[in-house]
């Protein structure tokens, strides 16, 4: 079945919020705009208001009012219009709702799932475009999914929702509209995808290619051009950052190898450095033929104008250039061109 | 006739000021300012009008934020501001942007990604800056505290200036404005707060986002004031008045602007589905700054139907001009991605792009 | 005697409320509870002194924050209280986590950091939890959205129950109390927002910090009053008031309770540098809640002096008992640090110690 | 010459509050009470309530005041009390500071330091115990610094102070008491140590260990410990996180072939996990005889309880046990012991 990024996520919110009355989802225009993004379509009539919620544009406020809530036993689902505007609410979610299950000695749950667009989008700049990857997958007492296809957003959100601690769910929302098509399976109301368990997209022997979200269909992308050279390489898409499926890369880099981290986000202290000292610090180390690199977003705020925005993400070309370099086949005339 | 005196229509509303102290009621008018916010605000609104239809054929991306139907509050305060008073506002900041000195081909040129833009292209339709203008500032209520540490720093410099810090009226239940209300207050700042009540924060109605809505008076022991930001002369009453009080070292004043905003919250909003049509045109026929303040100037007579229609295909020629130039100025060059990360980079510092292997010196 | 009634010396301060809707102006305190209420007061400032002698001998690390002074807030306050309604504080926290139902022994063990502590050694002085009492929070404000939170879960819950959230006279000027404010009323949430008005956030008096020190207005829209914190009584009251209020459906309150903090604001602030000791001296000597009670019970001849000194020497050898016995209590043991990062953790999951050789299997 | 941490810092502040008028010092408690940690004694009564302010507990106000009065041309020191309490204001410092500059096309400077202690003290328990330094480092725009010496902080505060971009300097509050031994050339007024490069603080040929703050002196004990086995460790002192001194490092590595990161922060998308990266991604990887390990603070919210507390705190112990693994030497029997 095809079916839309946005409909897998929706789905998911309208099984949960049927299968658990105690689940709620609030968040800026969740109830009657069907959400900024329209990922909340038809829930507020079905669930009324109680529990779909809108908000005022306060943050901190609102996102403290769901982790209390949680703490007393509700299961809010709290939207972040985009993970941007979760910086004014980050003490909320770190202090209060990452740290308390553990200050408290075990005694006080917090059963919350922070959602929304995370990541670039098109022709935001700079304060809307930030990846908080890194950021949320850095703490404890979080759990930071990254889902990449419909399948993965309708089994991780609903995992996301049923699961008893802090998790935080980033979407990506050039995604929204991308149609997956999804076996029957995984649309099944008890389908659910585990948190800390990534997904091999495509199985290849010369090379391993991880990322999340967006970066994934690069990496599929890079593969394809790369098959035509010979290469296979194989995808991992993360799925979940934290706790990250660390068996699952290091046992194909023991297949293939070679090893290109994959993101949007920002180069440093990123995703892929910590997959690259996860990887130094595994037996996957002594299987390496060449250093791990990075493929990431460049190191800049992000900029406006289209063409330097295209410089700013990583391309096709990012991936395929650095999967030779490792695999030490000749450049194309291409390289090192931005 | 060269002059002409009117009353404001909807008076103003004062919070811990007494009436007697607070504006007048009356404003003289001269023919010269009459065409010239008059030019001005028309000047906003189709330059509006060019944004809309860029964004249209697809060359304005992202967010496109339209200041359509608020131009009355920039107009009018800039009448009374200094040049050198500092003005911050949000992401709906194009009406701003071009009182503040930009021209309409370097707005329009920003909107667009280039090089000629006000922020080279670099910003974009949020993120514009000028003279003692401030942005252009995406994120909803960082913009109050920000402008509050303008007028800080005019205090400490003993400048005889004030800022302006805008903020919507969704913007002001945010917790960062109470926090600049309260500093700006102990500090005695020379800062105005200016809510502009456009009635929705998205698609969320002012009475489902502020438990109250006389935004003029939640600066709590900050004194306030509403203007009917539809009155150009009544803002610019309003503002002339703030200015004398807070130059005169009182402190902050907060003012709300009762305006309305005509097309949606962005381009990609259509902007009908939290309110009615009727609601739409009920204020465009009734309570619109620009044909009400026509009116004013042909019955007063301080200018002809003529004259002003003249004004407007002048006015259509030169944004005609802008955009057509704007679409053909080009981008920055693609290097220009790695510049501007750093005012002083460390000496040799690489900037890497997003690969290891392609890493440019970082330059100012 | 077995009952006998009192006046309250402050009258209540209303805001929003008329004088004859607010609570009444006389109690009647039966002898059960004068003594009851004596009882706590003292055990929370005994208790507090214990903790003292524990962080001077460096039993107690890092930061202990005491109540002394502020009794008759929490005491007052629980008196009216029902065993269901929730309670959030900040920081200074043992005086109510004490009257949300944890011993002295767990209280002082905490502090002492052994696994008989209420939060078993993990929170320490700052992070006491229990029975509908969410701590015991260490960031300045965030625990007053969070209160309103567990309001919204009560209401959505249909509880008879509401929730009171407490901050400090600092802690006041913080956005995002004003963003809970806001949304407790749009959303008519049961939740009693309560401002331990102390004078001072650390060093900073009141005036310092806050343009208006009429904490019980701050909620603007929201109606308020202000009680007398150093009576114990007219907290009760007060609380009684409230809770009818709020119970019957009227939506949030803000009261401010005037206290005083005798000690420095956390152990290692000598608390004198900011204020004079005579200030202490006096507040002590005329408003002290517990010899104000005291006084009262008394010369109403509810009770005895003698009575009440042998109560004290009750609570001194708990105290003392409890204090030996937490000092003497364990540790947890050094796996627990790995315990409690997640309730359920994803199975197999390995929590990494401090290097790459030293993980633990993760255990809710 | 003997002096403390916190006396460097006061005299950099000192210093450059003299030299340059637009330098203004905001924050809780640093004018009448001299600060929180008394980092600002006697700077009041020097330069008056107009210079020296103190401000309420509203981080995202303050901070964001201090951004907008740099925009106009002031110097602001905007000290957090601690770290901590930056995720308050930390859309400020991000969204506002940090890309400014970048969105205006370099028209709008933000010369701003925050400031303020970071990481663990002792026994203040979870939400006041954070390390920032991957967090922030993290973030184009932002230089920041992770001083650990008393040479360091003078040095370095004054160089942030003079810095036209935003800068976070991030101290220690369990370093303000040390002692260190500094050439009187150092408390020159003149005196500035370049924000970016690092320093060796021990020579050694066979490992290089890398470190930030409090946990250089960790290095330099297990240096110790190690020597009296016979292994020399070279000791990086970072002193910046954000631009990183790579060529330092590597320049270490491709000397002693050997390379552990030693940092108290959390494990994951921390500076070590960055520093591997880095390695990984330059010629020094050709050098390594062994993967390089990470020294780390506990993958925990930081416990109360001083045992606990101990736990989750690297020692010399994890140091000098993750250099024995690294040069393959055997473990004392107190290996993997916590
Ligand atoms: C902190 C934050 N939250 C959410 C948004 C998304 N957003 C952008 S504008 C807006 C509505 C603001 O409404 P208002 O303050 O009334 O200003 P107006 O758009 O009417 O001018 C929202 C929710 C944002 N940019 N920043
Ligand atoms: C966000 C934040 N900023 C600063 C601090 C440091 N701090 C702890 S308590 C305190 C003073 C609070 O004063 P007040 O709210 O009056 O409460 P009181 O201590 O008087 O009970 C400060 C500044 C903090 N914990 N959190
Ligand atoms: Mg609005
Ligand atoms: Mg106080």
């Amino acid at each position: 079945q095809k079916i839309t990024v946005r409909s897998a996520l929706t789905r998911a919110l309208n099984e949960e919020l049927a299968r658990d009355e105690k689940v709620i989802l609030l968040g800026e225009e969740v109830a009657n705009y069907d959400g900024a993004y329209k990922v909340s379509q038809g829930l507020l009539e079905k669930y009324t208001e109680k529990r779909i919620i809108d908000t005022p544009i306060t943050e901190m406020g609102f996102a403290g009012i769901a982790v209390g809530a949680a703490m007393h036993g509700l299961r809010p689902i709290c939207e972040f219009m985009t993970f941007n505007f979760s910086m004014q609410a980050i003490d909320q979610v770190i202090n209060s709702a990452a740290k308390t299950y553990y200050m408290s000695a075990g005694s006080v749950k917090v059963p919350i799932v922070f959602r929304g667009p995370n990541g670039a989008a098109a022709g935001v700049a700079a304060q809307h475009s930030q990846c908080f990857a890194a950021w949320y997958a850095h703490c404890p007492g979080l759990k930071v999914i990254s889902p990449y296809s419909a399948e993965d957003c309708k089994g991780l959100l609903k995992s996301a929702i049923r699961d008893d601690d802090p998790v935080i769910f980033l979407e990506n929302e050039l995604m929204y509209n991308v149609t997956f098509d999804t076996p029957d399976e995984c649309l099944k109301e008890d389908y659910l995808i585990p948190i800390g368990k990534g997904k091999i997209e495509r199985e290849g022997n010369h090379i391993t290619l991880v990322a999340h979200s967006k970066a994934v269909s690069l990496c599929l992308d890079a593969a394809e051009e790369l098959k035509e050279i010979g290469i296979e390489a194989e995808v991992i898409n993360l799925r979940t950052i934290r706790p990250m499926d660390s068996e699952m890369i290091i046992k194909s880099v023991k297949k293939t190898n070679h090893l290109v981290t994959v993101e949007q986000g920002w180069p440093q202290f990123g995703v892929g450095a910590e997959i690259c000292a996860k990887i130094s610090e595994s037996e996957a180390f002594d299987y390496l033929d060449a250093p791990v690199v990075r493929v990431t977003g460049a190191d800049v705020p992000m900029p406006y104008a289209k063409s330097l925005e295209e410089a700013a993400l990583p391309r096709v070309m990012n991936v395929v250039n650095s999967v030779k370099k490792t695999l030490n086949i000749e450049q194309s005339s291409a390289a090192g061109r931005n | 006739v060269t002059e002409a005196k009117f009353t404001i229509q909807y008076p103003y509303k004062l919070h811990l000021i007494e009436e007697k102290d607070g504006p007048k009621l009356d404003a003289v008018l001269t023919r010269e300012e009459g065409l010239k916010y008059y030019t001005e605000m028309q000047t906003i609104r189709l330059m509006e009008r060019a944004a809309s239809a860029l964004y249209q054929e697809k060359a304005i991306r992202g967010f496109c934020h339209l200041y359509t139907g608020q131009e009355g509050v920039c107009v009018g305060m800039s009448a009374s501001l200094k040049k050198d008073d500092a003005v911050i506002t949000a992401y709906r900041a194009h009406g701003w942007t071009y009182m503040k000195g930009s021209s309409v081909h370097a707005i329009l040129s920003e909107l667009v990604g280039r090089k000629t833009g006000v922020a080279k292209g670099k910003g974009g339709s949020m993120h514009m800056y000028g003279d003692q203008f401030y942005g252009g500032n995406g994120i909803v209520g960082a913009q109050v505290p920000l402008g509050a540490g303008i007028a800080l720093s005019q205090k400490f410099n003993n400048l005889p200036n004030l800022t302006v810090a805008l903020y919507g009226d969704g913007a002001a239940n945010q917790g960062q404005v109470f926090e600049a209300y309260n500093i700006a207050k102990l500090w005695n700042l020379p800062c105005l707060f200016v809510c502009e009540n456009n009635g929705y924060g998205m698609g969320t109605s002012i009475a489902r986002s502020s438990a109250s809505t006389s935004y003029y008076t939640r600066g709590d022991y900050i004194p306030g004031i509403w203007v009917d930001g539809m009155d150009v002369l009544a803002v610019r009453s309003a503002t002339e008045w703030a200015g004398e009080y807070i130059r005169s070292g009182k402190g902050p004043l907060v003012m709300e602007a009762g305006t309305y905003r005509y097309s949606g919250h962005s381009m990609s909003d259509p902007g009908t589905s939290y309110r009615t049509r009727s609601e739409i045109q009920e204020v465009r026929n009734t309570r619109d700054a620009i044909s009400g303040f026509k009116e004013r100037l042909i019955s007063s007579e301080l200018a002809t139907a003529q004259e002003l229609k003249e004004i407007d295909s002048q006015i259509r020629k030169e944004i005609e001009e802008a955009n057509h130039k704007a679409k053909s100025d080009p981008e920055l060059p693609v290097e220009e991605t790695f510049t501007n990360v750093y005012s002083s980079p460390t000496p040799g510092l690489e900037i890497r792009g997003c690969d290891n292997f392609t890493t440019r010196l970082a330059l100012p």
